[in-house]
């Protein structure tokens, strides 16, 4: 059984003492609380030191109580689900939960690395900038490699994530960010107009600090006005409030991002749920009431454990009923921070002293004192002695000079409120300066939103609920909501005064941005060499870059700047605000899209046929198409793809083709409309005949190509490459919408209606004949070569026959309503059995356009001209198109272009690769004689060897020319010999006969 | 002051206290031989170049800002030199020399990283299409390796092998590849240019061209007052069509925003550099811990320096169907630089048809990598008035002749490249 | 960002494609090279507002005309390219 | 001569597996139910010709055919807007088919046969609209997508068209969605996935609702 938790309060807090709850930190066993974070519930079992600082390895507590802790990260869990960098101060307690310390070894306790402390002189701000350059083999080898090791902080889990995430819409009319008493108020008032509203809240309890701080609203204590507020919101039915959700980020049009954590606060999320969600929020309008950020005093030793925010001290002590510290000091600059001690001697506390900066200090607080027994001391803390047990006395020098110490194993600290002015300047603005709270406020937001409360400057209760209420009763009003939103919540302000104190001089490092171990002196040595400006004091000495984005660190960074550059803080600025506001796990950016379901799935009508065929998928895009087929007894694809091939020449076999971009293409201008989008005439095309067109981009280069049949007078059936199919639909849209208004021509995607198989070789009429209606006349006289009509099939069933050919052979492509093509493909296979009927794929189908020199993807290289490709003839001399102009420059007609051509290998047994390059025979391959490069391969069973394509320079003139294949990645170096590109029936009698 | 561990050391004895300023905070003067405009990794190069190289020493660069302000210091620091075409290829390697003697050159840690750069495949297309990039190089004379999926098993293998929706099958591997601190690249220029006479003046904008009555530049109009140049080299990429158009010209460029992230930190995941080929996503990971990721950019103009949510989902969506150990490692800071989206995806150096007006400008997202080569190359170009041979290709007129250095084949539809 | 579609009413980002200037017009037949390449090429690349070609690809596949201001992503106006719709055209 | 069988096979045939998924032991959350049989034609008006297109429409479906986002119940073919200038005209299989529609609407229009391009998905329960939320970044909420309200719009980087039907008898929503036919397989395990926390309910049916 863990241990007692020693330093929880008899009773008080907002924990359920009836759910403990075991859990272990760095190995040990301990028990908390339901209701614990695991930074309260180490607090409450006495645990001080928790982690190790980024560079000096020095011991490290919890400095705060919320997502802005830049000391106690541990790593979450273990295996698969290790998370690093996990801030204990959110991380919610569970049953059975583990946490590791970081960046330490062999234990947090006895660190080796923290001898770099020793280093310290030398490891300043920028240091590596002026070292480790020699010798120069040394920085991959030795200098790297350690900084790399030491550099880092917890251990990401090395092995997939096992927990699934989602992404999800919500649409709102106010979106709040933060339920403390502004936005609680605004979410009130916003509700009550009539306002859809989402109020987020990155807690796992809403309500913000009146958890911990209290007060009195509509004169009632605040813990009983919260649930009655609570419950009225709860009653409405648009008004959401979303727990452990952190609004992080603001994008453009009122759309917001947020992350969910749905199950952190489990062990692991439960069967079909996942563990984050991430929200895609659409708000009219948005109301940061998110609070602000209690800021630290920078003074020698302030990172010792046990130093502590002054409000996350009574944070733990008020909502946790855990003390982390029996007899504890004050370092405070404002009013604000008396609240720790109040809470504190309400919690029996002690009070060691109270170390006021300020020169007069309230008759109040004076007679709390004297009541509480504590003295308060002029002047500021100096130095803390302690270490990794904690505090154990503070230095104060007092005003006037004298010197005071102060025995306390707490050190609460407060240097004033910063509000949290990310959300409201993530598009780039810059926050102004407000000197009577000597903080930056926002100034403006984006579009739509505004800030209100602690997060505008405003800290009293009565300010946040009047300024919230205010806020949400304008953005319900301007989303066009008119319902009253009644009386606003009513309370005091507390009282504010705040004299401002960013540094204390002294002796030993007083750290500025903890987490990076950046310190006043890096500051003052940044000023010293230059780097003034904030970027560059960001990025010479990382000051803000750590995980907690510098929420505690930055203005006190920059007020420094300013004292030493003599600057004002305004003047100094701040750097510029990036999203997210609190770091976000990218599995939740990414959503279900990973593994098999990273990107859509697109199937063919023949697919799960094919899939009992055994057939082997390639990924073609989206699609999945059937590759080849193997049979039993077959070594290799290779084998497979022959057999295919021979087939399909010596008799018939078929592939499904569907994957082509199809569009109908309509109206009385439609082939007007296609003689602007080819290079070639459409309008000249008989109804019932196919032409193969070629289609440019606007810059002359070839953009794709495809067959087009005329089923009528003004119906157009238009294939595209299956690449391009989406792309294309859009230009041919841009062409009828922007550039061509005026012509009378629709367009829609036809692509999914209709499953399309090529039947080709020369038994394809016998095979067709069993499937076609016998009414049908598939004579070369009764449909020749490019016919394209509609036929009935044997059952009625209605299709179009279109006699192409990619193959070479004797060919149709037939095309069923979609949900036939898996019927047709099993009658195909039945009706061809007779004469030895084979199934394709797209290996095939490849190898017979290489060997009839038909242009495919890699010609269709976004750089060949049509000419480059053999197809200059194509371009029409009396009409407009698209690209004919700019087809004209002067570089893309010159005479050396690359052109394609066939090659084979002058050794006919040697296999040939793409990508190897052309060089002329007997030079040294080098830049000036790289004369192009083989595009496409295949083993021809025709030829019996290996054949390609080549983009040539000159190509169509060296036909014949023995060149060199230079292939030096695969280390091979061969001949080959330049050739018609057309391997295979020059003549084209097969495919007409 | 030279930089060395000795010299750290002494610092240190007294408590850092006489370091100097890493360049001067220059006053403007009234003439100088060379105006260069902008303040980035390449500016400054090319002043340092001017001075080193060419010893043309009384050269200024002016930055709007502060020196970085621009891509230099919103990138994700990958340096290669594996492109495919003819212009391309013999510059990228020219940079990438440049970037192996940087640290002497210079005498500043720019911690240039040849942890190596992996481009994957996934399918035969992609492998033959790198295998033709892979020869070019090699031809060139610059190393590269086509890695079988046993290979890049081997190499990384924490990648998704076993689900993906796009298996991985290999992948081309120039070794020489890497990274390098981007800061420090523009302070080191900064650094090493001023020790030889550049001044380098921040906060100074430009907001005009003086010319002669012939029409040549004789100077520029800043927010700091005029200043006389004998020659006017702009290198403000992101903002190359604002500063040209002062001069009354219209350039080949389009201006799009690039995301880039980084994760928290992190011990060692990462070896070297790794692009997916089947989605958005490259990544590394920094000497201090982060992951540095980035993808596609967003697809629209925009000068706004900030990007939308789309883009960042895919992109996170590419880095878990590579590597889906990821999941939990928390994306820390998001941001988005301008860039110079040219009409072929490659580099304009060149004189302008403004006498005495030179650009360089349309890097696209490749400009960091190419910081050194350029630098160089335009020093060349203000110096002796001739394109350098290995910037020969990057010519203003290129596109007017249809002389394209298209490495994706997209056209003349930047946010395509 | 989010664009009113003048069809489909607002829509996000994820649902458009971006092409372009709006500005160049596409040069009739018989215009020179010089003509064509400056439409082809040449961008005036505004910083601030400008009119552009946007895709409502992943919606009704309307060809859109939006005013956008490219220092801020702020869209002032969206109209249907000439072409879409043309249905209400007088014939 | 082979005897061949037509039998036409739903590209969620493989997929769909009628009962039960995801979270069991309470009431399913979400309702799917694929709907087999109809027709589904693309009707495109020309240039010019909108309102002989609209008359056309009338005189043959009885209803006006909508010009904005929104699906209109005729006597027996339901119109559901797809763009500018376009509608679907959605009936039970064999009722408008592309050979009966032409020469009622082939003068002001261009019309395409997509039936078999799109698979129709019909979608119900408690968790509908949650379950959608994961996948439409449209705003489904009770007040905003009202009955008949249509959108031509992605899910999961896909095309679809979805519109609101009539309320369940038990007073539920119906958002009823039609998905490319190759892009269906894929899409329908999305759904799944989005909507296995709630419990699903899954079904097919030949008959439009």
């Amino acid at each position: 059984m863990a241990g007692a938790q020693t330093h929880r309060l008899g009773n008080g807090g907002l924990i359920d003492r009836s759910a403990p709850l075991n859990f272990r930190f760095d190995g040990k066993a301990f028990s908390g609380l339901q209701g614990d974070t695991l930074a309260s519930a180490l607090i409450a079992n006495g645990v001080k030191l928790v982690g190790r600082s980024f560079k000096y390895h020095r011991p490290r507590g919890i400095l705060t109580s919320g997502s802005e802790e830049p000391n106690a990260l541990v790593e979450l869990r273990t295996g698969a689900r290790r998370e690093p960098n996990t801030k204990a101060t959110t991380a919610e307690l569970y049953e059975g939960l583990e946490a590791a310390s970081q960046n330490r070894w062999p234990s947090l306790r006895h660190d080796v690395m923290s001898v770099n402390q020793l280093f310290a002189p030398i490891f300043v701000a920028g240091f590596y900038y002026k070292t480790f350059m020699w010798p120069a083999k040394f920085w991959e080898a030795i200098y790297e490699p350690a900084i790399r090791r030491a550099a880092g902080l917890g251990r990401a889990a090395g092995v997939a994530d096992p927990d699934h995430y989602d992404k999800a819409w919500a649409h709102c009319d106010v979106l709040i960010a933060g339920s403390g008493p502004a936005g609680l108020a605004a979410a009130l008032a916003a509700g009550r107009s009539g306002a859809r509203v989402i109020l987020c809240e990155e807690d796992f309890v809403p309500s913000g600090r009146l958890l911990s701080d209290g007060g009195t609203i509509d004169g009632v204590p605040a813990a009983e006005w919260l649930p009655r507020t609570l419950a009225e919101l709860a009653a409405m039915p648009d008004v959401r409030i979303m727990t452990r959700t952190t609004l992080f980020g603001v994008y453009d049009g009122g759309t917001y991002g947020a992350i969910e954590r749905v199950n952190d606060h489990l062990p692991s999320p439960p069967e079909h749920q996942v563990r984050q969600r991430l929200w895609r929020i659409v708000a009219k309008r948005c109301v940061v009431a998110a609070g602000a950020i209690e800021r630290p005093i920078v003074f020698a030793g302030n990172d010792t454990p046990g130093v502590m925010m002054a409000s996350a001290m009574r944070t733990y002590v008020a909502r946790y009923a855990a003390t982390p510290a029996k007899r504890l000091a004050l370092f405070t600059n404002n009013e604000d921070g008396w609240r720790t001690v109040e809470t504190a001697l309400g919690a029996g506390l002690q009070i060691a002293a109270v170390i006021d900066a300020r020169a007069d200090v309230s008759p109040a607080h004076r007679s709390l004192a004297s009541k509480g027994g504590f003295p308060v001391l002029h002047g500021a803390v100096s130095g803390v002695d302690g270490g990794k047990d904690g505090v154990r006395k503070i230095a104060v020098s007092l005003t006037g000079g004298a010197r005071a110490e102060v025995e306390a194993d707490g050190l609460a600290v407060s240097g004033g409120w910063n509000p949290a002015v990310g959300l409201t300047s993530f598009h780039r603005g810059r926050p102004k300066w407000r000197d009577d709270i000597a903080a930056f406020v926002p100034d403006g937001a984006p579009p739509g939103m505004v800030a209100a409360g602690a997060a505008n400057g405003d800290f009293g209760l009565g300010a946040c609920l009047s300024q919230g209420f205010a806020a949400g009763a304008a953005a319900a009003r301007d989303a066009g909501h008119n319902g009253t939103p009644g009386a606003a919540p009513v309370a005091d302000d507390e009282a504010f005064s705040l004299t401002p104190l960013w540094h204390v001089a002294g002796k030993g490092k007083a750290f500025v941005d903890y987490q990076h171990d950046v310190t006043a002196s890096d500051i003052e040595l940044a000023q010293r060499e230059g780097f003034e400006s904030v970027e560059h004091l960001k990025r010479y000495t990382t000051l803000g870059m750590a995980t907690d984005q510098g929420k505690t660190s930055n203005v006190a960074g920059l007020a420094i700047m300013a004292a030493v550059s003599g600057r004002s803080i305004p003047e100094t600025g701040t750097t510029i605000y990036r999203p997210p506001y609190v770091p976000v796990a990218i599995g939740a950016f990414a959503g279900h899209h990973r593994d098999e379901t990273f990107h859509a799935t697109r199937l063919t009508p023949s697919h799960h046929w094919a899939v009992e065929q055994g057939a082997i998928f390639v990924d073609t895009g989206l699609w999945k198409r059937a590759q080849w087929y193997p049979r039993a007894g077959e070594k290799d694809w290779l084998e497979s793809v022959t057999r295919e091939v021979k087939a399909v020449r010596g008799g018939v076999g078929f592939c499904d083709v569907s994957t082509l971009g199809k569009i109908d293409v309509h109206g009385p201008d439609a082939g007007a409309f296609l003689d602007r989008v080819y290079i070639n005439t459409f309008s000249n095309l008989a109804v019932g005949k196919a032409r193969y067109g070629l289609m440019l981009r606007e810059d002359g280069i070839v953009y794709d190509d495809g067959t087009t049949a005329r089923l009528a007078e003004d119906h157009y059936f238009l294939t595209t490459t299956t690449a391009k199919a989406g792309l294309v639909m859009q230009h041919l849209e841009f062409c009828r919408q922007v550039l061509f208004p005026e012509l009378d021509v629709q367009l829609t995607s036809v692509s999914d209606q209709w499953a399309q198989f090529s039947i080709a070789g020369p038994k394809t009429r016998d095979l067709l004949k069993e499937i076609v209606d016998p009414a049908e006349d598939l004579s070369n006289e009764g449909f020749p070569f490019m016919g394209a009509r509609e036929v009935t099939l044997r059952g009625g069933l209605k299709a179009r026959l279109f006699r192409i050919s990619f193959s070479g052979e004797m060919a149709f492509e037939i095309s069923v309503p979609a949900r036939y093509g898996d019927a047709l493909v099993r009658n195909l296979m039945l009706a061809g059995a007779p004469f030895g009927v084979t199934p394709y794929g797209t290996e095939a189908l490849g190898v017979m356009r290489v060997e009839k020199g038909h242009i495919a993807g890699p010609e269709l290289s976004g750089t060949t001209t049509a000419a480059d490709l053999g197809l200059g003839k194509m371009m029409s001399t009396k009409k407009d198109y698209i690209g004919r102009v700019m087809a004209g420059r002067e570089a893309l007609i010159a005479p050396d272009r690359q052109v394609v051509v066939g090659i084979k290998p002058a050794d006919k047994a040697r296999r040939l690769r793409s990508g190897a390059h052309i060089i002329p025979k007997g030079q040294t391959p080098g830049p000036g004689n790289d004369q192009g490069y083989v595009t496409s391969v295949c083993f021809s069973p025709t030829s019996d060897r290996w054949i390609g394509l080549a983009l040539v320079e000159r190509g169509r003139e060296r036909i014949g020319e023995i060149v060199h294949a230079h292939d030096p990645l695969r280390g091979e170096d061969y001949d080959v010999e330049l050739c018609n590109p057309v391997f295979y029936d020059p003549d084209g009698g097969r495919q007409r006969g | 002051m030279k930089y060395s561990i000795f010299s750290l050391a002494r610092a240190a004895l007294s408590g850092h206290k006489n370091w100097q300023r890493t360049w001067r905070d220059a006053t403007p003067k009234d003439r100088y031989d060379v105006v260069i405009i902008g303040g980035g990794g390449h500016g400054l190069a090319t002043a340092w170049f001017l001075a080193s190289e060419y010893g043309i020493k009384n050269v200024a660069v002016l930055e709007k800002g502060w020196i970085g302000s621009g891509n230099a210091g919103r990138n994700t620091t990958i340096i290669r030199s594996n492109y495919g075409l003819p212009g391309n290829t013999g510059f990228y390697e020219l940079s990438m020399k440049l970037w192996e003697r940087m640290e002497q050159d210079l005498n500043y840690n720019t911690m240039v990283s040849q942890r190596g750069v992996i481009n994957l495949y996934h399918s035969d297309a992609q492998r033959d299409a790198y295998a033709r990039r892979g020869n070019t190089m090699r031809i060139n004379g610059i190393d590269a390796e086509l890695l079988d999926l046993a290979a890049v098993r081997k190499m990384i293998p924490f990648l998704n092998f076993d689900n993906a929706r796009f298996p991985v099958q290999g992948g081309l591997l120039q070794r020489r590849g890497g990274t390098a601190r981007h800061d420090a690249v523009v302070w080191g220029y900064a650094h090493a240019a001023s020790a030889l006479g550049v001044d380098i003046i921040q906060n100074c904008e430009v907001t005009g061209f003086t010319c002669d009555a012939k029409g040549k530049v004789t100077g520029v109009e800043t927010s700091r007052g005029k200043i006389g140049a004998g020659k006017v080299g702009m290198a403000v990429a992101g903002s190359s069509s604002r500063v040209a158009a002062m001069a009354g010209l219209r350039l080949p460029i389009e201006s799009h925003v690039l995301q880039a992230f980084v994760s928290e930190a992190i011990k060692p995941l990462i070896p070297g550099v790794m692009t997916f080929g089947a989605g958005h996503f490259y990544v590394s990971q920094s000497d201090k811990g982060g992951l540095v990721f980035g993808g596609d950019i967003d697809g629209y103009n925009s000068y706004a320096q900030r990007g939308n949510m789309p883009v960042m989902e895919d992109v996170c969506e590419g880095g878990m169907a590579l590597m889906p150990m990821i999941g939990r490692v928390r994306l820390l800071r998001q941001w988005g630089g301008i860039m110079d989206m040219s009409m072929d995806g490659s580099p304009i150096i060149d004189k302008t048809p403004v006498d005495g007006l030179y650009i360089n400008a349309g890097w696209c997202y490749g400009g960091f990598k190419a910081t050194p080569g350029s630098g160089f190359v335009f020093a060349h170009l203000l110096a002796r008035d001739v394109p350098h041979e290995e910037a020969a290709r990057f010519r203003l007129d290129r596109f007017r002749r249809g002389a394209m250095i298209d490495e994706k084949g997209q056209g003349a539809q930047p946010n395509l490249h | 960002m989010r664009i009113v579609c003048p069809f489909c009413g607002e829509r996000e980002l994820g649902e458009f494609t971006y092409l372009g200037d709006a500005k160049p017009v596409r040069p009739e037949a018989g215009a020179s090279e010089d003509e064509v390449f400056d439409y082809v090429y040449l961008r005036d690349n505004v910083a601030g507002e400008t009119n552009e070609y946007w895709y409502h690809g992943g919606g009704c596949r309307a060809w859109l005309k939006v005013t956008r201001n490219t220092l801020t992503h702020e869209i002032s106006s969206v109209e249907p390219a000439a072409g879409a719709g043309a249905a209400k055209v007088g014939a | 001569m082979v005897e061949f069988s037509w039998a036409p096979r739903s590209p969620l045939e493989h997929a769909l597996v009628t009962g039960a998924h995801g979270t069991r032991g309470i009431e399913a959350g979400v309702s799917l139910t694929e709907i087999r049989n109809f027709d589904l034609i693309q009707v495109m008006a020309r240039r010019g010709k909108g309102a002989e297109l609209a008359k056309a429409a009338k005189a043959r479906f009885g209803v006006t055919a909508p010009d904005a986002p929104k699906a209109v119940q005729g006597k027996d073919a339901t119109l559901i807007w797809s763009g500018p200038d376009q509608f679907f005209v959605l009936s039970a299989g064999g009722k408008h088919t592309l050979q009966t529609l032409v020469p009622a609407l082939s003068g002001p229009a261009s019309l395409s046969d997509q039936s078999h391009a799109r698979v129709l998905i019909s979608i119900s329960g408690v968790k509908a609209r949650a379950m959608l939320a994961k996948l439409s970044s449209i705003d489904l909420h009770v007040g905003a997508f009202l009955i008949g309200a249509a959108a031509a719009t992605s899910m999961d980087h896909t095309s679809v068209t979805l519109w609101r039907g009539n309320d369940r008898p038990d007073g539920l929503a119906v958002f009823n969605l039609l998905v490319f036919a190759t892009f269906a397989e894929s899409l329908w395990h999305t759904l799944l996935d989005s909507a296995a926390e709630y419990g699903v309910a899954i079904s097919h049916s030949e008959e439009l609702a």
